[in-house]
């Protein structure tokens, strides 16, 4: 099985998404960089096998998977019900709170004053799905989804959005980076956490229980602390659910 | 009356017309002859001054063409001319080829023009191909239909520039038969045409055009039989095949 | 001129980009064209029947979105038939096939326009079939064919921009990466810009040239 | 064969989510077009004019729009201009790239067709007694549009398949935009694409005969 | 000897040829006229087998045109013909025009094809013009070209279909001439042509073409002068404009 046929070819793909500082990106040299970076090197060492890192934007994170063009994807993917009818996912090894960026001009100050404004995120995404719904539900205001969240942030700072709802480990990323001026954090959406898990091809059960197994092991010893203070700093966030199973 | 005084007219270096003189009365019927590129063509479109001159001057019944204040587009209501070919407007029908100019330049009502149109058609014997598009008449068809055309403005001067140059030999007479019955009215026309019996029949006087100079002039039988110049009895001598 | 955080490296990682961009053209223009003259003399010689069928995938292939193309033929390959190929092997098949669709329109038209009485000149010669397609009608074609043939290429190229989407970085896929890292847009895609016009510009103007120059005689 | 399970069921049930896709691409073709033949007009009247400021800053707009990719001039509709502070919503910006790009091909058409119409038909009109408007108005015109209704229709054409980039300035409302937020909440991606890309098929075979129709009933000759 | 048995050829629905008899004799000249669309120019593409026949006989030679063993390649190089336009081979200067078919079909040598290519170009006054492309001679040249490639296969019998009919009417002079030398030389030719006057000077026969039917064929005094059959009295009078 995929297992196997990964551990003979002595190498891992993995599917990252690379504009999603701290999570994906890339440094001066263009090199690629981040939490699912180091992740995915992790996965690859206890394998036994050297990883080869796939950039995928989030639109092609599945058919990056399917055409067999990555192994897994380290990539950030919320684990909905209805892609799991595709794609096979692990447990959850990140777990995202939803923050507010906007723009300095734009009047937003917090998750309910967004009502009537244009905003957008990475088409695709959790929040993306979710903040469209309530764009809806308001009945005013214009919902954009763009391609990349560099997109997203550069129609942010240039004044095209007024403002975003996007992981707040990536909406303190880019604010600090200082790329982006006239932007700033206001505060959380909320949004329910959103869980992220590792994923394969649906019927690899082999290589999936592998999956949940790596994930559980990071915590336990620690690594899990140490990637997440390495690229997120501050209080590491539960990848329990309260009161349920897994 | 036209009155041509010593024009010249160059195409950048290359010199077209070198110092034409000639007058056309009214009612006459003049022929131009010559070889290819000896300007006869060039004459004909500096005369209603679709091409400007370089020098000399040009009346047509006193009105000078290139003065300044001239209202060309009046003035040509005066001169019908007729090309080679490429005459008619491929999109519309025979009969608004004819109406659009007494519509559009003279403001002439839509019935009226039509009236007009019917009349010079049927005149050149199309009376029948009123509704048809052009691209169903034959090259001769075509020819008399820009002639109606320039008819319907009664121009008091017609042009024609080897009307039927382009034409099967078969439907070059139907054509010229038009031509001389535009002459037998006492039309003032003048003729460019490599047809040497019709412009020997028709004309009241030919003119042989050499290298931008009008090297001969006079009537047919002069021309024709007893030409003056060698460059003249070369050229008839070689279009009697 | 500009304050720029852009380095040297950059250029070097912009004109990997630009590398890739002109390998993938000239890969499908290569394969593309040589498909499409068979296609093209195939329609001409068999007859709007017995073409039908590759008509009509020809003209799919001019009718729906190259992204659409790219994410189907990498859907296909990987979803359904489960075939493990490289996002630059599906991105080369689909604008190879797509390069063939439009020169197969432009090899039919080309051979339509050699006129039949010159072709009948050489068989009244005694001249065979393949003789007069070897010395008259394919020069001529040619002629005919080559100005257009240069705008494929060139619109190939620029259409190859679009195979981003099977995760090839391209050129326009390298300027949006350093957009990312270096938040210059304007000056990135400046000379992104810059890059293609600089390409095609004088390739299509020599295009034209040619055109010009071969229609007079 | 396919190992894989087809589920086309849940395609279609998305169906007519993609169809009101659908329209809105065909608005912004339909829209663009119109907007890129009175600019392609104007480009090529520029281009003749003469004037040397209209004629470079005509040619640079033709050469722009024929020598880089519609996606690169979409993308710079949208975070290009805005970099001086002058936004435009996706729904614009896609609108700009694409009669941008529709202008230029245009123009580059019109001007071929200006130059099959001989030039006797000018002298024939202009010896007529029509003014030089008249003229173009009532005899070069329409001889004009007829030799480029066919590369008018493949523009159109094209700008019904430009209208797929607009995901890359944020436009989800189009036909490409829906299927791929559709795709995001489902990952059916093999069957919602196959759908669209029939759509696809099915609206520019309706152009082309609508063309053709069009085209016999308004070019009798 | 062509011989010609009740052909018939029908385009589609159109009968273009309805039972044609005629037979050539070997040093003849025979010219065809007749109006457009009669049938002229096909026949004679019959002749040299480049269109199919559907019922009758064409026999060159003794040889059968269309019966199936037929080397029609080989056929062709006893019967050189010559259309009205379109004969050059624009991508070919003029000696390779000429040398194209002796190399390729004969599989005659460079050098000897060359010679022959110089001599017939120079037999039919191109000698000065061996090296230029066709786009630089005048209509004549290039028809008078087209002939001397067909010579250049050492043809039996020449068929030529309106040379000059696409030619401004003073290069009409050239053509007709190098038909003329030809006809002297005693080729056997089939011209079909419009120039009356050429028709009468160098034919043996005439032959009158209308809708499909030989409906006349004699000396040319006959046809000219004192035609038996109304429709070509109608057709000789119609092109003496
Ligand atoms: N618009 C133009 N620009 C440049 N040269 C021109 C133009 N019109 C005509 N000429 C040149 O002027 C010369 C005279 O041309 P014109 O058409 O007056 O000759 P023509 O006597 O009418 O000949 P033909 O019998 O062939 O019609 C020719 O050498 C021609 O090439
Ligand atoms: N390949 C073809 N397909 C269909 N119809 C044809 C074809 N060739 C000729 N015809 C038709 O056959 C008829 C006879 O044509 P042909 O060319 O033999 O006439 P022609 O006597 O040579 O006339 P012309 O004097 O105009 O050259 C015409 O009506 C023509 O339209
Ligand atoms: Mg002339
Ligand atoms: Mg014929």
């Amino acid at each position: 099985d995929k297992l196997d046929d990964i551990i003979s070819s002595g190498t891992l793909r993995c599917a990252v998404v690379l504009d999603f500082p701290p999570m994906g990106f890339r440094d001066e040299s263009n090199n690629p960089q981040g939490f699912d970076v180091d992740y995915c090197n992790d996965l690859a060492a206890a394998l036994g096998v050297t990883a080869e890192i796939v950039e995928t934007p989030f639109p092609e994170r599945i058919p990056a998977l399917m055409s067999g063009r990555v192994d897994v994807g380290v990539a950030s993917t919320s684990d909905t019900l209805e892609r799991a009818k595709t794609v096979g996912f692990s447990i959850p090894y990140f777990a995202f709170e939803m923050a507010v960026t906007a723009n300095d001009k734009s009047g937003i100050t917090s998750y309910d004053t967004m009502k009537g404004k244009v905003v957008g995120a990475v088409a695709g995404t959790y929040e993306a799905i979710a903040l469209e719904e309530q764009v809806k539900a308001w009945g005013e205001g214009e919902f954009r989804p763009y391609q990349t969240q560099a997109d997203v942030f550069l129609a942010l700072s240039q004044g095209q959005l007024d403002g975003t709802v996007s992981t707040s480990t990536v909406a303190q990323a880019n604010v600090k980076s200082g790329n982006y001026p006239g932007i700033a954090v206001m505060g959380k959406a909320p949004f329910d956490t959103d869980y992220v898990a590792l994923f394969t091809n649906r019927e690899e059960y082999g290589l999936i229980n592998y999956l949940d197994l790596f994930v559980n092991q990071q915590v336990r010893t620690g690594r899990y602390d140490e990637l997440y203070e390495k690229w997120v700093g501050g209080e590491v966030p539960s990848l329990l659910v309260p009161n349920s199973y897994r | 009356m036209i009155e041509i005084e010593n024009v010249r007219k160059s195409f950048g270096p290359l010199q077209v017309l070198k110092g034409i003189d000639l007058t056309v009365q009214k009612g006459e019927v003049l022929t131009i002859i010559g070889g290819s590129g000896s300007g006869k063509s060039t004459l004909l479109t500096c005369i209603n001054g679709l091409e400007p001159i370089d020098s000399g001057r040009i009346k047509v019944d006193g009105t000078e063409v290139h003065a300044k204040g001239t209202d060309l587009n009046k003035l040509r209501q005066k001169l019908g001319i007729v090309f080679q070919q490429w005459n008619a407007f491929p999109h519309l029908t025979v009969r608004e080829n004819v109406m659009l100019a007494p519509r559009k330049v003279l403001g002439i009502g839509k019935d009226e023009a039509a009236a007009i149109a019917e009349k010079q058609l049927s005149h050149v014997g199309l009376g029948d191909k009123l509704d048809v598009y052009p691209s169903r008449l034959s090259g001769g068809q075509q020819q008399r239909m820009a002639i109606a055309r320039a008819l319907a403005m009664s121009p008091g001067y017609m042009l024609f520039d080897e009307v039927t140059s382009a034409l099967d030999p078969q439907l070059v007479g139907e054509v010229l038969d038009t031509l001389r019955m535009l002459a037998s009215e006492g039309m003032t026309m003048i003729c460019v045409t490599h047809e040497m019996k019709f412009a020997r029949e028709v004309s009241d006087r030919v003119a042989f055009f050499s290298k931008g100079v009008m090297a001969e002039i006079g009537v047919p039988g002069q021309i024709f039989d007893a030409p003056q110049n060698p460059e003249t009895a070369a050229f008839v001598q070689m279009t009697q095949h | 001129m500009f304050d720029t955080a852009l380095t040297a490296k950059d250029m070097v990682f912009l004109a990997q980009g630009a590398g890739v961009t002109l390998l993938v053209t000239a890969i499908a223009v290569v394969l593309g064209t040589a498909l499409g003259i068979v296609f093209g003399i195939f329609r001409f010689q068999v007859g709007p029947w017995w073409a039908a069928p590759l008509t009509f995938v020809l003209d799919v292939s001019r009718s729906i979105p190259l992204l659409i193309q790219l994410v189907l033929a990498n859907a296909f390959m990987g979803v359904v038939l489960k075939l493990k190929m490289s996002g630059f092997t599906v991105a080369c098949g689909v604008l190879t096939l797509y390069t063939a669709a439009y020169c197969a329109e432009i090899v039919r038209g080309a051979v339509e326009a050699v006129p039949s009485t010159t072709r009948r000149a050489a068989r009244s010669l005694g001249l065979s079939w393949t003789q007069d397609m070897t010395y008259i009608v394919l020069p001529l074609a040619t002629r005919v064919a080559l100005p257009s043939w240069i705008g494929l290429a060139l619109g190939v190229m620029k259409d190859s921009a679009l195979v981003y989407i099977v995760q090839v970085t391209e050129l326009l896929k390298s300027t949006q990466i350093l957009i990312t890292r270096l938040q210059e847009p304007l000056l990135l895609l400046m000379i992104c810009g810059a890059f293609y016009f600089v390409i095609s510009f004088p390739i299509a103007r020599f295009g034209g040239y040619l055109e010009k120059r071969w229609s007079n005689d | 064969m396919f190992s894989y399970t087809f589920q086309w069921k849940q395609a279609f049930a998305r169906l007519p989510e993609m169809l009101d896709g659908a329209r809105v691409t065909v608005e912004i073709a339909l829209l663009s077009m119109a907007i890129g033949i009175v600019l392609a007009v104007l480009l090529t009247g520029c281009r003749l004019s003469g004037n040397r400021v209209l004629m470079a800053v005509s040619t640079t707009w033709v050469e722009l729009a024929r020598n880089t990719p519609a996606l690169f001039q979409i993308y710079m509709a949208h975070f290009g201009v805005a970099s001086f502070g002058i936004h435009f919503s996706p729904f614009v910006s896609l609108l700009i790239g694409i009669t941008f790009n529709n202008a230029g091909y245009l123009s580059e058409n019109f001007r071929g067709a200006l130059k099959a119409i001989p030039d006797t038909q000018t002298r024939s009109a202009r010896s007529l007694g029509m003014t030089p408007i008249q003229a173009f108005g009532y005899v070069v015109m329409p001889q004009m549009l007829r030799i480029s209704f066919l590369p008018m229709t493949n523009q159109m054409v094209w700008a019904i398949l430009m209208t797929s980039l607009g995901v890359t300035v944020g436009m989800n409302f189009d036909l490409y935009g829906v299927t791929q937020d559709l795709n995001a909440l489902t990952f059916r991606t093999f069957e919602l694409f196959a759908l669209a890309a029939v759509i696809f098929y099915v609206i520019t075979k309706i152009i082309q005969i609508g063309a053709r129709l069009i085209a016999s009933r308004l070019f009798r000759y």
